[in-house]
C-alpha cells in the first residue's frame, strides 16, 4: 500500500487502459507533449506514441466530433476537456450526438469525456465550473464525479472499458487529495453511491470536491455530538437512489451539496427524489446547498460562493433543530 | 456537353448507362415521396431534385469498402448504396431514427442538426488513416453547411491530422430561404486552400464531372495525400421540405435558367448522342424505377410499427443501467396495464 | 376583443417591439424574406426594413454572438433560433457571454433570444426539445415560458424591452392557440405565476405547452369531482416560489410537469422548492411528470413520451389518494 | 530593417519615438507584474513579452474612437488605451471581472474563452455600420483561437454584412503547448480569401509593419470596404501562462531564432539610425517606465477588496428580481450576522 493523490490514480487509470486496449485513444488539448495542463496525461505520449496520445487543435466541439467519428469506427476515445468552462463550445455534439448516437445507429459509442471541474483553486474566469447538471439532464449520457483517489480509477477504467459514453468529472480541486491503495483496484461498477461515512442523524449527500468537505463537517458535527452520515454519490446519472434512500431511511433528514448554483443544480434532483421516495421517513425538509445563483465570481470571493464544511455544519444544525 | 471523352473515359458503356439509370431511379424515388407525403404517409419530405448528378456521380466514384457520412437530403444517395428505399422513409414517417444499420452499407445515419455530421467524418477517416486502412471518407453536406462552426473546425482537423476524406459540398445554392450570397462570403471551393488542401468547385448538374472529381479525390486520400474539397453546383429544384413554400422567397424565374440544365435530361442527351442510350433501354430503365417506386411505396406501407418501449429504451444504452431498465419496465406497465 | 392565436400575439409583440424602439433589431436563420419557418416574423422586414429584420447565415453561435456585439453597441437585439434543438451549437456564447457579460462589463445587454420548443409536432429529431431546465441552472438568465397569447405578448414586450438577457421559450404546439383579447396588453413583468384555473384538491405546475394539458385534466378531474388549481409558472427564472407556496399551503398536494425527461429537469427545482418550503403543508410526495428519461423519440411514439391529461389525472388521483 | 521610409512616412519623429515609448513601457509593466505574481500578488499572469510591436503598432493604428475587442493577452494595448495597469491587474489578482470600464475606454472587457469575442467584434462592428458611424472596431486573438469555430463564423458574418472590422491575429506560434503546425492547418492569413475579404501576413515584431498594415485596414473598413484579416507572425518569449512551465515542450533553440528579433531593440536600432533616438531620450524613458511599474506596483497593493455582496451580485442583473435581491440580504446576513 502506498500513498497514491486522486490525479495520479487518474494518470494510472489511463494508462493501465491504454496498455489493457490497443484501440483506446487519449487525445485533448496539451494531453500529448505537455501532459496536460494538470499533469493527468503525463508520460502517455511518451510511452504509447503519438497515435494512441496526441494533442489536437483548439477546439472542443471537434474534438467531441472526431470522439465520435473515431468511436463509430471502433476505437474507445478518451478525451479530454481542458477545464469544465471549455465544455460549453462542445455541447451540440455532446447533447446532439454523444447522447443520442446509438440511439440513431445502434452502433456502441465508447466516449469517455474527462473534465476536470469545480472552483476553490483561485483561478481565472471559466475555470471554476461545475456544469454537472447539463449533462446529468441529458438523457443517454452516464455521467460520474468521483470523489477519492480509487473511485477515480475504478469508475475511469469501467467508462473506458464500456460501450456507452461517459462523462467524466474530475473534482481538480482534489488532484492532491491522497488515499492509502494498491494499484490496480478494481474496476468499480457505474452507479452505485457509497457510505464515506456513517451516521444516524443527518444524511449529507455530496459528490466530487464536497465530499471532502462533507467529511470535515461530519467530523466537526462529531465533536458537538452530531452524528453525520456522508454519501459520496460517485455517480450522479445513473443515481443510486436505493443507497440515499436506505439512508434517510435511518436518519430522517438529509443535505445535499454540490459547488454548482442550487437553482435547478443536481441537488434539486437529488432533494425531489429524496422528498418524495423518502416522504414518510423525512423529519425535516431536505436542504440544499451550493453555490450562489450568481456566475462564478473573481478567485478571492470563491469562498464566500461555495459552500463549505461551516455552511454544511450549519444546515446540519438546522436539519437536526426542524421540528 | 458532347465534349467530355476524358472524364468518361474510365467508364463503360454500361458503367456510364448505370450513371443515367441510378439518377432515373433516385428521382423517381424522390417523387413517390413526395406524393406520399402529400397522402400523409410522411410526416415530412426533403426532396432532391435536380441533385441527381451529385449524388449519384459520388456514391459510384466511392469504393465500396469507403464509408459516406451524409446529411439529411443524400436518400439518392444511400440507394445507391443499396439500402431499401421503403425502409428508409422509416425515417420520415416518424418510425424510427435509425432505419439501416450503419456498419452494413458503410452509409452513416442522417444527421439533421446541420454541419455536425462533418467532425464525425474527420474522426472516422483519422481512425481508418490510424489502422492503415486504404478505405476513405465521403462526407457530404450542404452549402449552409459551411457557416457553422464545426464545419471549419472540421476542416481543420482533416488537415492538420492528413486525413483520408472527401468533402463534398452539394451546393444546391439556397439553405431553407437564404440564397448564397447572404449565406457564404467568399467561394466555398476556395476555403480548401486556406486549410492546406485543394479545393474545386465543379458542375454539379454534371455527373460525370461529380464522378471524376470525387474519383480522384478519393484517390488521392487513399494514397495519403490528404483531404480535398469538391463543391458541387447545382440546384434545389424543389422546396426546402415538404414544410416549406418556395414562392415566399423565390421567384419562377430564379429557376428558369435550372431547368434547363437539368441533370438527366443532359445526360441521356450526351448518351443518345454517344449511341450509349436508346429508346428500349430508356423505357425499361423507367420502368424499372416504376416498378421500385410501387415496391418502395408497399414497403413503407407494410413497415411494422415497431414496439413501443423496445423502439423508447433498446438503443439509448448498450450497457443500460439497472434504474433505466426499472424505468422501461414500469412505462411498459402503463402500456397494458395489470388488471 | 377578437380571437388571437399565440403565433399572431408573437408577432405583434415583435411588430410593436420595433415600432417602438428604433433600436429593436430581429434576426435569424430565415426570419426575413420567408418571415420564420412558423411566419412568426411574418411581414416584418416588409415593414421594418432589411436593417432591423435580417436574414443570418447558418450559424446559431455567431447568430448569439453578435447579438452580444449589437447589445453591447447600444441595440435591443432580438434573435430567433430556429428549433429548441439548434439552440446548443449556440451553448457556449449563452452560458459564458449571454449569462455572464453583465457581470464582466458592467454594461446592459438587452438580447432576447426566441426560442420555439416542445414537442408534439410530428417533428423528425431535434425539433422537438425542452431545453429549458439548462438555461434555468445558469446564473445570469432570465427564462420564460409562456402558455398563452396574452402573456406571451405581455412577457416579450417586458423581456425586449428590459436591459437583460431573456431567453423566450414559445411553445411551438400552441402557435394557434387562441385567446379572445385586445392587443396591445399591457407588458407584464417576469416572475410572476399565474393560476390558471384555482381549486382546492392538488396543485398542478406547469408552463408552456404543458398549461393547456394541465387545464384539461383539471376539467376532467372537476368532472370526477376533484378539484385541481393550475399554476402557469411563465417565467422559470427568476421563479415565483411565492404563487407555488401559496397554492400548496391550501391543496396540500402538487404535481408538476414538464415535457423535458424528468431527471434534473426543471420540476425537480419545483418540488424540491415545494418539499422545502411548504413542508409542513404537504400531505403527499410531490409528482413529477415529464418525457422519459431516454432521447426524444421518432415522431410516431412522441405521444407516448410526453406527459398528457391522462397521465396528469392518474397522477393527480396517485396524489389525492396518498396517505 | 534600415528600409522602411514608406511606412514610417505617415508619422512624425515625435510618433515614431512615442511607438518606442509604449513599447518599452508596456514591456516593463509585463516584466513588473509577472514578479508579482512571483511575489503572490496575483493569482496568474499571461507575459506577453516579445509581441509589445503587433500590440503597440495596432493599437496606435486606430482612431481613438474605434474599439478593441481584445482577447486576454492584450494588456499592453489596454495600456495604450490609457487604462490604468495597476487597476487592471485587479483582474489577476481575482478582485474583478472587469477592472475598467468599457465604453470610456472603447476596449471590451478581456475574454478568456477562446474565439467568443470574434463574433461580438463582428456583432459590434454590424451595428456601426447600421449607425452610419465611423467607427471601427479591432479584434484581437491568438493563432490558437483561428481553430475555433466561432472565428470562422464570425469571419464569414463579416464578410457577408461587410462590417468595419480588422481581425488582427497576434501568431506567436504557440497555444500553450501546440505549436502552429499541429494547430493549423494551411495559413491564416489566406484564409481570407474564402471570405471574400483581405489578408496579409506581416512581420509581427515590427511595430511600422504592424501599424501601417492595421492602418490601412482600418482606413479600408472605415470607407466600407469591409473586413480584413493580417497575421501578425511573432513569439511568445515566456511562458504561456505563470502556470505553465514551457521547457516541458519547447527547446532553447527555437527561442535563439527569436531572440536576435527582439522588437523593441530592432526599432530602437532603426530609430538611432534615422537619429530618431538618442541616450537621453532613451533614459528617460526608462526613467518613465520605472515610474510607471512603481506607480503600478503600488496601485495593485492598495486596491481595496471590494465589497462581497456587491461583487458577488450587483453586476447580475440590470432589473434584479425580487427573489435575487432576498439571495442578496440572505447572503449579507451569513456576512454579519444579527445578535
Ligand atoms: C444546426 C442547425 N440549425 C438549423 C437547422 C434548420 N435547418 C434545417 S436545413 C437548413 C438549411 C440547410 O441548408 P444547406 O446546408 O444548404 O443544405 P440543403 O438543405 O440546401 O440541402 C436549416 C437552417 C438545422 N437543421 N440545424
Ligand atoms: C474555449 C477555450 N478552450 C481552451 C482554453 C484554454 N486555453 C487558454 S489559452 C489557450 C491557448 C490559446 O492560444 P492562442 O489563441 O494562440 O493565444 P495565445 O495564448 O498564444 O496568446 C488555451 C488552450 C480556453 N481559454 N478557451
Ligand atoms: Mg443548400
Ligand atoms: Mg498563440
Amino acid at each position: 500500500m502506498s500513498a497514491v493523490t486522486l490525479g495520479k490514480a487518474i494518470t494510472q487509470g489511463l494508462r493501465d487502459a491504454l496498455a489493457a486496449d490497443a484501440k483506446v485513444l487519449v487525445f485533448g488539448e496539451d494531453v500529448g507533449r505537455l501532459g496536460g495542463v494538470f499533469r493527468i496525461t503525463d508520460g502517455l505520449q511518451r510511452d504509447f506514441g503519438e497515435d494512441r496520445v496526441f494533442d489536437t487543435p483548439l477546439a472542443e466541439s471537434a474534438i467531441i466530433g472526431i470522439a465520435v467519428g473515431l468511436a463509430l469506427r471502433g476505437f474507445r476515445a478518451v478525451p479530454e476537456i481542458q477545464f469544465d468552462g471549455f465544455i460549453y463550445p462542445a455541447f451540440e455534439q455532446i447533447v446532439s450526438h454523444v447522447a443520442k448516437y446509438e440511439n440513431r445507429s445502434g452502433l456502441p459509442l465508447p466516449i469517455t469525456i474527462r473534465v476536470p471541474f469545480g472552483g476553490n483553486i483561485g483561478a481565472i474566469e471559466h475555470h471554476s465550473e461545475s456544469p454537472e447538471a447539463y449533462f446529468a439532464h441529458t438523457a443517454g449520457l452516464k455521467v460520474v464525479a468521483p470523489a477519492r483517489p480509487s473511485d477515480a480509477y475504478g469508475l475511469l477504467r469501467t467508462a473506458i472499458a464500456g460501450d456507452d459514453p461517459v462523462i467524466f468529472f474530475e473534482p481538480k480541486a482534489r488532484y492532491y487529495l491522497k488515499e492509502e491503495m494498491d494499484l490496480p483496484v478494481p474496476p468499480l461498477p457505474l452507479g452505485r453511491a457509497r457510505v464515506a461515512r456513517e451516521g444516524t442523524a443527518v444524511t449529507v449527500v455530496a459528490y466530487g470536491p464536497m465530499v471532502e468537505t462533507a467529511l470535515r463537517a461530519a467530523e466537526a458535527a462529531a465533536e458537538e455530538g452530531t452524528s453525520v452520515e456522508v454519501i459520496d454519490l460517485r455517480s450522479l446519472a445513473p443515481l443510486d437512489v436505493e443507497t440515499l434512500v436506505t439512508s434517510v431511511r435511518k436518519t430522517h433528514r438529509a443535505v445535499v451539496v454540490h459547488e454548482a448554483p442550487v437553482f435547478c443544480g443536481f441537488g434539486a434532483e437529488v432533494a425531489a427524489r429524496l422528498s418524495h421516495d423518502a416522504f414518510d421517513s423525512l423529519e425535516a425538509p431536505v436542504i440544499r446547498l451550493g453555490g450562489l445563483n450568481v456566475p462564478y465570481p473573481p478567485s478571492r470571493f470563491e469562498k464566500l460562493y461555495l459552500p463549505d464544511a461551516d455552511r454544511i455544519l450549519q444546515a446540519v444544525d438546522e436539519s437536526v433543530a426542524y421540528g | 456537353m458532347a465534349e467530355k471523352p476524358l472524364a468518361a473515359d474510365g467508364l463503360s458503356p454500361q458503367q456510364l448507362l448505370d450513371l443515367y439509370r441510378k439518377m432515373v431511379i433516385i428521382r423517381r424515388a424522390d417523387q413517390e415521396a413526395l406524393n406520399l407525403q402529400r397522402q400523409g404517409e410522411l410526416g415530412l419530405w426533403g426532396q432532391f431534385l435536380g441533385q441527381e448528378a451529385t449524388q449519384v456521380g459520388a456514391t459510384v466514384a466511392m469504393e465500396s469498402t469507403d464509408w459516406i457520412v451524409p446529411s439529411y437530403r443524400e436518400f439518392g444517395m444511400a440507394m445507391c448504396r443499396g439500402i431499401d428505399p421503403g425502409e428508409m422513409l422509416g425515417y420520415f414517417r416518424g418510425l424510427t431514427h435509425g432505419p439501416w444499420d450503419p456498419r452494413r452499407y458503410r452509409f452513416l445515419p442522417f444527421t439533421i442538426s446541420v454541419a455536425t455530421q462533418v467532425p464525425h467524418a474527420v474522426g472516422f477517416a483519422m481512425g481508418c488513416r490510424l489502422e492503415g486502412s486504404r478505405e476513405v471518407v465521403l462526407c457530404v453536406f450542404g452549402d449552409g453547411a459551411t457557416s457553422e462552426g464545426d464545419w471549419h473546425e472540421a476542416m481543420n482537423f482533416a488537415g492538420v491530422f492528413q486525413a483520408p476524406v472527401v468533402f463534398l459540398c452539394q451546393n444546391n445554392q439556397w439553405a431553407i430561404s437564404v440564397p448564397l450570397r447572404r449565406q457564404t462570403a467568399g467561394s466555398i471551393a476556395e476555403r480548401a486552400q486556406g486549410y492546406g488542401f485543394a479545393g474545386v468547385r465543379i458542375d454539379g448538374n454534371d455527373v460525370l464531372a461529380v464522378f471524376s472529381a470525387v474519383r480522384s479525390a478519393a484517390d488521392r486520400a487513399r494514397r495519403g495525400e490528404g483531404p480535398s474539397l469538391i463543391e458541387a453546383v447545382t440546384y434545389r429544384m424543389g422546396a426546402h421540405t415538404s414544410a416549406d413554400d418556395p414562392t415566399r422567397y423565390r421567384l419562377d424565374s430564379d429557376l428558369a435558367p435550372w431547368s434547363s440544365r437539368d441533370p438527366i435530361e443532359t445526360y441521356a442527351a450526351w448518351l443518345r448522342s454517344q449511341a450509349l442510350l436508346d429508346e428500349g433501354q430508356a423505357d425499361s430503365i423507367d420502368a424499372e424505377a416504376e416498378g421500385m417506386a410501387e415496391a418502395m411505396r408497399g414497403k413503407l406501407r407494410r413497415l411494422p410499427l415497431p414496439s413501443p418501449a423496445a423502439s423508447l429504451f433498446d438503443r439509448v444504452y448498450h450497457d443500460p443501467p439497472a434504474s433505466f431498465l426499472k424505468e422501461r419496465e414500469e412505462f411498459e406497465a402503463t402500456l397494458e396495464p395489470v388488471e
